[in-house]
């Protein structure tokens, strides 16, 4: 789960990180009333959206005056980026800078442990710095028993600045981004960049945390900062019916049991000339409903020529399903036609509750793909 | 001969009364896997399915039944407990089934896991099996045969899919292991290729990838240099779009990195026959035995 | 630094361990008020002081009414244990108990680790229970790195109880107890007892946390609980003064550079037929200052007879300590005779120093000792 | 010969430029011994008495010059730091002089250096000293000379008191260590009753303990069964009461145990000839050389 940056830079405050002031504005009046309470001038409006680049996108403007801060954000908040519309935006005081750095810290899956991250250049994207002068990115794997230790803060810390009172400043608050990144279960928390002011103050100015899905259950405080505006409806309802669901922009929908033979259908889909409409994973243990919902989002897609299940059954009951599809087609009208394999738990159950509505299985997904395919090509017509 | 598992196996169920639990206990014991002992807290004592007992603590129940290994059923918040627990107690090899392992817990428990000597397989996984000789776990028996294959995969379904084409063609497995989809597992493609190589009745490797991460390409590095015994892959996910979560927390292209494309292409290098398809593992392999 | 029971309360309620309310009283009509609030008839009354054996010195006593709070508070706050006088006492109700158990937490220094501990023979003194029956007393090293862990924690409380939901309460318990330690920089912690209601529910009634010395200077919030009335004054000023300084109960004042030498000079005093006033350490680097510190305290205790100085000189200097017994004549009269011993860094210099002022020094850590117990034994007549 | 330290001692200085390192530094220094670095982090590229190179971090500081062993004189607040510095750094020998060291943080700390092979001395030490070849800590050089005794004790002056007693009677020393008076450290009797039996030019030991804990009783059944040497001791405290804390951290008698008749006693089931007084060194080694 994505935070926004006005989020971020809440929990990195409590963290004891300095940050400036900030305050979220959702029309242009509020973004007046919110320059005029910073009052240092001139203000930074940025909008609060889950998509790299903003910047170039329009997303990002100075104001010298409160009325310029409301005109902007009316701008701002017009704007869709990355196909999201903009619905918040930060008011910030526009800092004095005379240097930006960034630092970040992942949980990197080779040395299956965090790691820290430091660079000089920052105000940039760290992808940008990382393919074109990785010699200017330091890394730290940081063992999880032991967090990060101050000396190897210090040693980050000196890859950044040669004034120590600055290296002490930037140490510390290495340490406490990773303690914040640990308490928000994150799997990812970065300042960008993190700047020196002219009274010689290191101040995080932008910051960006992603939480790892699997730490909401446990930390219902961070999972209280979820903004389903800032979502997609269909991954959102989708999530909500404990189904994995990701809108893409071809003609064949999927409904498939298993992450990995979901990618593979797709693959396949492709590789017989289609276009898959979406991945999705009805997960391990099926029950009917969730297939109804999961019959629901691929429908509403309107893309959508044709709809492949595949479905090997394991934990996940292949009778479950064809009782779902049954059940599907009883509460709403599918307008496009259906491909079904079933291989599997329950396999000749599935089979008789579908004949037993007019449906056909196929057992080779290989076949099932290519009909889907064929299918959808011909517009969906000889449903 | 087999891998990680056999017919020395002797199993505890962590979880054993639990819904996942009990329905995959019967499966494991049905296709003759030797479950000496289940965990339950405060069930101690009573007996599963009047045969397994049932202790209150994994300590309780390795110090009773000399189990060596551990499967675990438990609900996603208890679950590092319980491998912190498994290996603690001694257990050599311990199996995650459960999902929605904290991958900051998983941080925590691989140097424990070290220390003591013991292996996981998962989190997140669908287990392994040896055919003819022991499953734990969720696979399927029914879709396996004995044989010369060894099987490594991070995922489950796809897995069965795989092992189901190359049953169906008579082709039989020495062990088949999904490793999982998280991005911290315990066991990867890489221990799972030494085994195979160091276990003589696999004649054939097929190992099952997906976008995200580099194991892959670390994989592909290893098979180049060490491992002297065919090799078939695949890759899932040439379809993903970047940035998104495929399902599997790992399956995710981050950047230009851990794409599909970058993973064949190490495949490739490395000597290992791509599949275009899943069904195509059957020519692949045949052409290699 | 040991926590006042009131306080160690508070802290493992703030952990989010279950303990009954409870407030604190100095005087009978605090007392009687508490009781009124607390409003479940009958309360307890208990001593707050740094001793063990409190009840059976009357310090912790049943009320069944607000009226007799008063009264019993009155009798406790008079009296006085192990030396310590009673300032306060907290009011508590008094609880309906099933069964009594003992959890606690040590730093152990054998195994470098935490170690918790578990008795269901609680309620009583756990030494007590080590010596008579030392099988009901369940041991766990914690690994620091890794804290204590949840299987651990249930292990342990499978000690305690059989019923899970119990054990399960026991176990959050343990698990909160070790944080709280670890939190407070604490070297014990322990709960006694921890009990069972009729209600089923697990619940600590008295508890008890020594801190570290070493962490105050890192925790104000913990130093600001130190409670000075109920320290020994002359003790109180020695720390104020950086020294370390323990009241015994012989004549022979001993002021000394270092733990070790103090302790065995103490113990040489005792073998030549003396008896030490004191433990007192100057501590490593000296200065004139706390030399004076030293001389007023010792000589504050009117059972000393003879001082005997004891210095090896390595960072301490010599001329430092002979120039601070100089300084300490001039700004008082110490009635009592000084036997002085010198060695090491800078000794001609005190020498000089102390023959100025017409005072004598010795080089022979044996001799001197000799000659302080001798000079005590006269009274101190022969300065 | 000698213990921990000798002419191949490679020292860096933590804290070098503080008031206390660097009057101490200047001392070793004087002593001969091969101070090769220090470190003060912002004062990278200086030189400390226009020598010494001095370092930003430990990491630097053992990369240029080879440094094997450390010496810390930070202050307390920075000194497990400092400890958890040097050992990553990888020099094989921490010597932490500073006092006031957290004993939680030294139940973390130690594993860490278990994990990495590196012996600590201290904290709260006096450091060790190797006469006419090194010295690291403060003992001062001139009570010591060279010759067959080796030292360890947990105090400081006490120390220089029984080294001062045997110099005088000219009876010289391997090495004396002072390991410190914290309740847990990071060498104990035991390793250095180890590294004395190991070293041939030792022919006597001496052990100076005191109250609480019970190292002394854990290494007088050390004595017993693996030291071949004569062992001479001594037990600080018998004059202390119970429950009070002799200045150091670690003296103090809890309940019954840890007092000095309970050590003396062990010392003398162990064969390990007790000194009454610290004068009686002389004799009681003099007697067994």
């Amino acid at each position: 789960m994505n935070l926004h940056e006005y989020q971020a830079r809440e929990l990195l405050r409590r963290a004891g990180i300095p940050v400036p002031p900030g305050e979220v504005a959702t029309t242009p009046a509020e973004a007046k009333a919110a320059a005029e309470r910073i009052g240092t001038g001139k203000v930074v409006v940025k909008a609060q959206v889950h998509a790299g680049g903003r910047g170039k996108a329009g997303g990002v403007k100075l104001a010298d005056t409160p009325e310029q801060a409301a005109d902007v954000a009316s701008k701002i908040l017009a704007l869709t980026i990355k196909g999201l519309r903009v619905e918040k935006v930060l008011i910030a005081p526009a800092a004095q800078i005379v240097s930006e750095a960034y630092i970040g810290v992942i949980v990197d899956r080779a040395s299956q442990s965090p790691v820290m991250m430091v660079s000089p250049a920052g105000g940039i994207d760290i992808e940008e710095v990382a393919a074109k002068t990785p010699e200017k990115i330091f890394r730290m794997r940081v063992d999880a028993r032991y967090g990060l230790l101050s000396h190897q803060a210090m040693e980050l810390a000196f890859h950044l600045y040669t004034d120590v009172a600055l290296v002490r400043q930037a140490a510390d608050i290495l340490q406490k981004l990773y303690r914040a990144f640990v308490d928000a279960g994150a799997s990812l928390a970065e300042i960008n960049p993190l700047v020196v002011t002219p009274k010689n103050e290191v101040v995080a100015l932008d910051a960006k945390i992603v939480v790892d899905d699997n730490e909401l259950e446990r930390k219902p405080a961070i999972e209280a900062l979820r903004d389903v505006s800032s979502e997609n409806p269909s991954e959102v309802k989708a999530r909500d019916a404990n189904l994995t669901y990701i809108k893409l922009d071809g003609n064949v929908g999927c409904i498939v049991n298993g992450a990995g033979l979901a990618m593979a259908t797709m693959d396949l889909v492709k590789y017989y000339g289609g276009e898959p409409a979406n991945f999705l994973d009805i997960g391990g243990s099926s029950n009917p409903d969730k297939v109804v919902a999961a019959l629901q989002i691929v429908t509403a897609d309107p893309n959508v020529k044709a709809i492949l299940f595949n479905i090997f059954g394991g934990i996940t009951r292949c009778d479950d399903v064809a009782n779902g599809i049954v059940a599907a087609t009883k509460q709403f009208t599918v307008k496009v036609p259906i491909v079904i394999r079933l291989t599997g738990t329950n396999e000749q159950e599935a089979v008789r509750i579908l004949e037993g509505v007019g449906m056909k299985a196929m057992t080779d997904m290989d076949l099932a793909v290519q009909k889907a395919v064929e299918v959808a090509k011909k517009g969906g017509a000889a449903a | 001969m087999s891998i990680f598992i056999n017919n020395d196996t002797k199993l505890v169920v962590q979880g054993i009364t639990g819904r996942d639990g009990s329905f995959h206990t019967k499966q494991m014991i049905a296709y003759g896997t030797k479950v000496v002992a289940g965990v339950t807290p405060g069930k101690g004592g009573q007996k599963f399915e009047n045969t397994v007992p049932i202790f209150n603590t994994m300590a309780e129940a390795v110090a009773a039944t000399g189990a060596n290994t551990s499967v675990i059923y438990v609900p996603a918040r208890f679950a590092v407990d319980a491998v912190f627990e498994a290996a603690d107690a001694g257990v050599k090899l311990v199996v995650c089934i459960s999902e929605g392992v904290p991958v900051l817990d998983m941080t925590r428990v691989m140097p424990f896991l070290k220390e003591k000597g013991v292996r996981l397989i998962g989190p997140n996984c669908p287990g392994l099996i040896s055919p003819g000789q022991a499953k734990v776990g969720i696979i399927p028996g029914q879709i396996c045969i004995p044989g010369p294959v060894g099987l490594v995969s991070r995922s489950g379904t796809l897995t069965y899919e795989v092992v189901y084409q190359l049953t169906r063609a008579k082709i039989g497995q020495t062990t088949c292991v999904g490793i999982g989809g998280d991005p911290i597992i315990g066991t990867n493609f890489i221990d799972c290729l030494q085994a195979f190589q160091d276990d003589p009745a696999t004649k054939a490797i097929v190992m099952m990838g997906e976008i995200g991460g580099t194991d892959e390409q670390n994989a592909a590095a290893f098979v180049k240099a060490k491992v002297k015994k065919p090799v078939v892959g695949f890759i899932a996910g040439q379809t993903a779009p970047p940035g998104r979560r495929m399902g599997h927390a790992g399956a995710i292209i981050s950047g230009s990195s851990g794409t599909a494309a970058e993973k064949i292409a190490a495949f490739e290098a490395a000597g290992i026959a791509v599949m275009k398809r899943p069904m195509d593992v059957v020519e692949l392999v045949k052409a290699r035995l």
